[in-house]
């Protein structure tokens, strides 16, 4: 590969002299630059502004110094369209010389920028996306979201530890969801529980009430959902239709489905509703009041969602990587120095799992309460430092 | 000897209204036949039948023998059948020129030729160019359709239909809408064409049609009602009632200096 | 199953108020207006706006986005439509979809990507138990507003003068207008009615599905199978359309047959085809009359 | 004939000769066009890879202005296509996973484009007759369906998640795709002069005429003996090939494919480009692709959650104010020079 690149620029030498090339080039030594890539557009938008936010409020809090560098954050949107993230990972790469790539809405996303980060050995900070398998996509890929399996498997173990037997579940038909389809099956199954059915509905769907009314027909003990954050308001509003708590059926669902940014939005219907996720903005600690009262300051309309966070840590872990590699830009150090990072995020104690490179981090069992006026995932119960299963059980085979 | 073009009990229907109705008709090559009617007769249904515009409801419809009945359009022009329209059909778009190399190369079967650049027959553009000049167009050729007047227009109509040498040549009102001055130029063109050629000229022009046809059918109510030698229909009182009773003749003898199209 | 039968309804019921504004300016004006499915979003953020910022109730927010939309649409059909007539499809295609992009953009700005949902008036919550089939309140109110739209529409065309031009234009606008119809002013009304029904059926559906700034395109297509399924030479076309619509997506998904060891929800790939099937066997529609030449 | 008309009539033909001659030729601005492309790539090395999209985007514009500008096939689905394209090259690339013969780029630009050739003759059975709506709606539904069926056999196209795994072997067998994208739009680009090249002697041949005849007027192209659902067979078969190839570059170059491929906007963004081009010119397409993207560019760099408003007011714009496009605009522009120029 180099080889063809030298003759080409050879060729055109002229060409690259006359363009910005050279100057970047210069400036290079002193700041480093992290390109972040996300849907600023289209159905997933709201991902990218979470983000955007986070990472800008992280800059104002913490300065834009790391490792003797000067920090500077490239924001890109790629409307949530694979092809484009690629293209705009490339371009980073090639024209603005980042020392890593960031963001990814949708696992597609994450997956189609992955050989960028193999090809040109710089980490790849995946914020947002969901599925287990992204992070085996390169092996310069680490996590600060979290895994879909990972939220879903302590829920399994309440809803068994919780008298509930009978399960119908309702997931999304894309990567994640059938992520969390598996997780929460194989868990019900191995604790002796029964799945009467498995739905998937598709992405895009506007009416769920078949498969909702279905799932009502089998009469479980529980339902099972996920949907990604935006479908959210919709599957709640025609879950209230369905009236499942007359019939005594549970509604169990991961986090993503009472989206802290858009609860308030869903009305009294979700009260008491039990769910599972690694972040709450209500979550009770130092950190994270202080977090969210500096959010919310700067962003008046928005509520920092877990989105936020896999942003915000995102850029902690690159700012601890530079620390400790002493402003080395180098990819390969830099992901070496994120191995086994383990730090105090506003979500609680979070780490990188050093084999998988995955986050490691507690998974919360919450409940939909009112508080000071506003609809919060409040936070019952805690399940220590959750590594993702769907990887640990690879692992143990 | 046998007819070039033939139909057998020919009907169509629209819904509730039979606009061509049993209709038996054979036209012997190099015929000079005009098929006249009040308005509504189903003159056009008829042409439209004939040339495969439509399809009958039933009956059946011959080519040089043949039974074409199921054939479209296309194949009935591949195999001799041409025709001119009431309306002028053209692509305003296109040259005379490039609209009769295209007629041309298409009645030669070079159409679905993609490899090869049109009008590199010399052939096939000699033949364009000297139809074009009998025709009158030759000074026009490379101007756009849709802007040369209608009596130009008019003509290329006739142009198109006359170009690949058909065995019957349909005209709808051939002179529809042109102005008086330039009406005895399309008479001409008619009356000079090849004398094997079978013709169907469909008119309301009287005048016209005395002068051009040797034999004339009759259409009323999409039968044919009376069929004979331009004399013997002159002279049928029948015509005479159904014209004169709905004074159809004066009022269309008029027509032909209105603007119609 | 008969509560997956009445959620059909619902959802179809609903489907038609919100696409009969476009399948009676189709058939009248010949005009393809894919921006029809923004006066929905129009009249569903209406409803969110009222109920969310104002606090006001559902059943007040439904005749304001009515009056709100129609509004919108006479001024938009006044200025910028009118220009659109005399061009071909192709052109009436590009322009209202950059219209829907203008409006879908505008929308983002204004009220923020996130899907929004407003709440059922509590008199609606609920739902009633008959026997074994349970009937959620607020879909019975959807079915009955919409039925009484449409008796409303049909008697509205079939009894009044206003109606009868309407359909004589719809049949032939060039003959209405020979006969001495204001077809223009007709359809300026006309379309005005459609793009108001169209925001009533936008807030009336806020309640039951959300309403976010890819609202446009979403429903598009669903508007274009009812069009292409009903014809749009009556009302009662795309009404059956709407309703066989409802049903058979609604009904699409919960019966799931499984291929390959997954239960595969194959709805949406049974509706396209019948589109397709419909629009080739019979381009008039299942249930348009066939209209000679 | 007289002697004196014979005459006429052959220097007639001679100037009809040099007259279809003289259509066909080849202009000083079409050459400096492709020469200035090539150039792009050493002049701007840092946009390849958005040139490199807009090479494809082109040749998707280029397939479509060939059904819809010159056979009038109005199509909303025209993406099908172009996802079929890209999943038969990238899952041809996969199964030879990076290795020749299977992975090798110009067997999969064939494969793509023998596999959209055959669905498209079958498809374009569905779209012969109708009016424009009609059209319209069978082709979306057509490609709707088509994205229904890659979602659901997930086991083969990834579903939702992608197609992972696609790895093109080197263009011919030595040159690799950087990672810069140069050897990617060089590779597209050369692709793309080819089929346009194929396409500029089409539109000039019987068969591109015969198109535009049933265009302009298909009932007196009927009367004429031209084949009309043959010819419209063929154009739709053309432009799914064409499409399909465009879909397969897409493939390679990014080494992914998405059900994005099969979404709705691909197809409502490639007729935006043909008709801000201009419409049945060919060059229209790779103008009105580059236009496109450079516009998406700068919008998207100036408000990047607001472009697609500024992208809905340019259509708006467009079909109110501007006739035939970038390319009838500079069809008149050109007119004029030439006017201005003339008249001393």
């Amino acid at each position: 590969m180099f080889e063809i690149l030298t003759r080409r620029q050879a060729l055109g030498a002229f060409a690259v002299a006359a363009c910005v090339l050279t100057p970047v080039a210069v400036r290079a030594e002193d700041v480093v630059k992290i390109g972040v890539i996300v849907p600023m557009t289209g159905p997933s938008a709201s991902t990218g502004r979470e983000i955007e936010a986070a990472i800008k409020l992280f800059q104002a809090q913490k300065g834009d110094k790391a490792g003797g560098k000067k920090v500077e954050v490239i924001f890109k949107d790629d409307t949530g369209v694979a092809d484009i993230t690629k293209r705009l990972a490339q371009e980073l790469v090639v024209n603005d010389h980042v020392a890593a790539i960031a963001g990814f809405g949708l696992t597609p996303l994450a997956l189609a920028a992955a050989p960028i980060a193999t090809q040109a050995k710089i980490p790849e900070i995946v914020m947002a996306a969901g599925t287990s398998i992204i992070t085996e996509a390169s092996p310069f890929i680490v996590r600060t979201s979290f895994t879909l399996a990972q939220d879903t498997v302590p829920l399994a173990d309440w809803a068994l530890n919780n008298g509930i037997k009978k399960v119908v579940t309702l997931v999304a038909d894309y990567g994640p969801g059938i992520d969390a389809e598996k997780a929460f099956v194989e868990k019900i199954k191995a604790g002796g529980g029964q799945v009467l059915d498995s739905l998937r509905a598709p992405l895009k769907n506007p009416e769920f009430a078949p498969f909702l009314q279905k799932a009502k027909d089998l009469k479980p003990d529980a339902l099972f959902l996920f949907v990604p954050s935006g479908q959210g308001a919709q599957l709640m509003k025609q879950v209230a239709e369905r009236e499942f708590a007359k019939d005594n059926i549970k509604v169990i669902a991961t986090g993503d489905v009472t989206d802290d940014e858009q609860l308030n939005g869903m009305g009294d219907s979700v009260l008491g509703m039990i769910t599972s996720m690694m972040y709450s903005t209500a979550h009770n600690s130092p950190e994270n009041k202080a977090f969210v009262a500096a959010f919310e300051k700067a962003n008046p309309t928005m509520r920092p969602n877990f989105m936020a966070l896999g942003g915000y840590d995102g850029m902690a872990l690159f700012y601890a990587a530079l620390e400790k590699t002493k402003g080395d830009t180098d990819g390969a150090k830099l992901v070496d120095a994120m191995k086994g990072m383990a730090w105090m995020s506003p979500r609680g104690p979070i780490s990188i799992d050093p084999q998988t490179r995955d986050i490691v981090q507690n998974v919360y069992i919450r409940k939909v309460e009112r508080r000071d006026g506003q609809l919060y995932n409040i936070e019952f119960e805690t399940v220590p430092a959750v590594k993702d299963p769907v990887k640990a059980a690879k692992a143990g085979k | 000897m046998t007819a070039v073009l033939a139909t057998e009990h020919l009907v169509r229907r629209f819904g509730g209204l039979t606009a061509t109705n049993n209709v038996t008709f054979s036209l012997p090559a190099g015929a000079r036949h005009a098929l006249i009617g009040p308005n509504g007769a189903g003159k056009t249904t008829f042409v439209n039948l004939l040339s495969g515009v439509l399809a009958p409801t039933s009956g059946r419809v011959f080519l040089g023998g043949r039974d074409v009945t199921t054939w479209p359009a296309h194949m009935r022009a591949r195999a001799g059948l041409s025709r001119t329209f009431q309306i002028n059909q053209l692509f305003a778009e296109f040259t005379p020129l490039e609209t009769i190399g295209l007629a041309l190369s298409e009645a030669h079967g070079e159409g679905a030729q993609f490899w090869r650049r049109v009008g590199t027959s010399r052939a096939v553009v000699d033949e364009a160019v000297s139809t074009l000049e009998r025709l009158g167009l030759g000074d026009v050729m490379e101007e756009r359709v849709g802007s040369l007047p209608y009596g130009k227009q008019r003509l290329l109509e006739i142009a198109i239909a006359v170009a690949p040498k058909p065995k019957v040549l349909l005209l709808d009102e051939p002179a529809a809408g042109v102005p008086e001055g330039e009406r005895e130029q399309i008479l001409d063109i008619v009356a000079a064409l090849p004398a094997e050629m079978a013709l169907v000229l469909i008119e309301h022009d009287m005048d016209l049609v005395f002068r051009f046809a040797r034999t004339i059918s009759v259409l009323v109510g999409g039968a044919l009602f009376v069929e004979g030698t331009a004399s013997e229909v002159a002279r049928d009182p029948r015509v005479r009632q159904v014209y004169l009773g709905e004074s159809e003749i004066d009022h269309h003898i008029e027509p032909a200096t209105g603007k119609t199209a | 199953m008969l509560t997956i039968l009445f959620d059909g309804l619902a959802y179809g019921m609903l489907l038609f108020v919100l696409a009969v504004g476009l399948s009676v300016t189709l058939g009248l004006m010949n005009f393809i207006n894919l921006a029809h499915g923004a006066f929905a979003m129009a009249g569903g953020y209406v409803a969110v706006v009222m109920m969310q910022r104002y606090g006001l109730s559902l059943f007040w927010s439904l005749p304001a986005a009515f009056v709100l939309t129609a509004a919108v649409g006479a001024l938009l059909e006044r200025t910028l439509y009118v220009r659109l007539y005399d061009k071909t499809h192709l052109e009436q295609v590009l322009f209202t979809i950059g219209l829907t992009f203008m409006a879908m953009a505008t929308v983002d700005y204004f009220m923020g990507a996130s899907p929004q949902i407003v709440d059922v008036p509590k008199a609606l919550e609920g739902n009633f138990e008959l026997g074994i089939v349970s009937l959620n309140k607020y879909r019975i109110f959807v079915i009955a507003v919409c039925a009484l739209l449409t008796i409303a529409l049909q008697l509205g065309l079939s009894k009044t003068r206003f109606g009868s031009r309407l359909r004589a234009a719809v049949d032939d606008s060039r003959v209405a207008r020979g006969l001495g119809i204001d077809v223009t002013a007709i359809f300026a009304l006309t379309f005005a009615f459609g793009s108001g029904l169209a925001g009533f059926g936008g807030a009336l559906g806020s309640a039951i599905f959300s309403i976010d700034p890819q609202f446009p395109l979403k429903f598009m297509i669903y508007f274009l199978i009812v069009i292409a399924v009903g014809g749009t030479s009556t009302i009662t076309g795309p009404f059956l359309a709407s309703i066989l619509l409802g049903v058979a997506d609604v009904a699409g998904k919960y019966y799931t047959p499984e291929i390959g060891g997954h239960r595969i929800e194959i709805g949406g790939f049974v509706i396209y085809t019948i589109m397709v099937l419909v629009l080739i066997f019979r381009p008039q529609g299942l249930f348009g009359r066939a209209v000679g030449k | 004939m007289t002697d004196a008309t014979a005459t006429d009539s052959r220097s007639g033909t001679d100037r009809a000769m040099i007259y279809f001659a003289e259509r066909a030729r080849w202009r000083g601005p079409e050459v400096a066009l492709w020469i200035g492309a090539f150039a792009l790539a050493f002049l701007f090395p840092s946009r390849a890879l958005l040139f490199n999209e807009v090479a494809i985007l082109a040749l998707f514009a280029l397939s479509l202005d060939l059904v819809l500008g010159y056979a009038g096939i109005v199509s909303l689905g025209h993406g099908a296509f172009f996802g079929l394209g890209a999943y038969a090259a990238g899952l041809l690339a996969k199964a030879g996973a990076g290795a020749a013969p299977l992975s090798d780029p110009t067997l999969g630009l064939l494969f793509a484009a023998l596999v959209c050739a055959a669905v498209g003759y079958v498809t374009s059975f569905l779209v012969l007759r109708g009016s424009d709506l009609t059209r319209l709606m069978v082709t979306l539904g057509v490609a709707l369906i088509f994205q229904e069926i890659a979602n659901r056999m997930a086991w083969l196209t990834g579903g939702a998640d992608g197609l992972q795994g696609v790895a093109p072997a080197n263009i011919l067998g030595m040159f690799e795709f950087d990672l810069y994208g140069r050897n990617a739009y060089l590779y597209s680009l050369t692709v793309l002069m080819v089929l346009f090249v194929f396409a500029r002697k089409i539109v000039h041949s019987p068969f591109g005429i015969s198109l535009r005849a049933i265009k302009g007027n298909s009932l007196r192209a009927g009367a004429i003996g031209i084949p009309v659902n043959r010819r419209l067979n063929g154009a739709y078969t053309l432009g799914a090939a064409y499409a399909g190839v465009a879909g397969a570059l897409l493939a390679q170059t990014t080494a992914f494919v998405s059900l994005d491929v099969l979404d709705f906007h691909r197809s409502a963004d490639v007729m935006l480009i043909v008709v801000f081009g201009g419409v049945g010119t060919l060059y229209g397409a790779v103008v009105g692709a580059a236009a496109f993207k450079a516009m998406y560019d700068v919008l998207a760099a100036a408000t990047p959650q607001y472009w697609e408003f500024w992208l809905g007011l340019v259509l708006v714009l467009l079909v109110l104010f501007v006739r035939g496009g970038v390319m009838g605009l500079l069809g008149a522009f050109y007119a004029r020079l030439q006017r201005v120029g003339g008249r001393p």
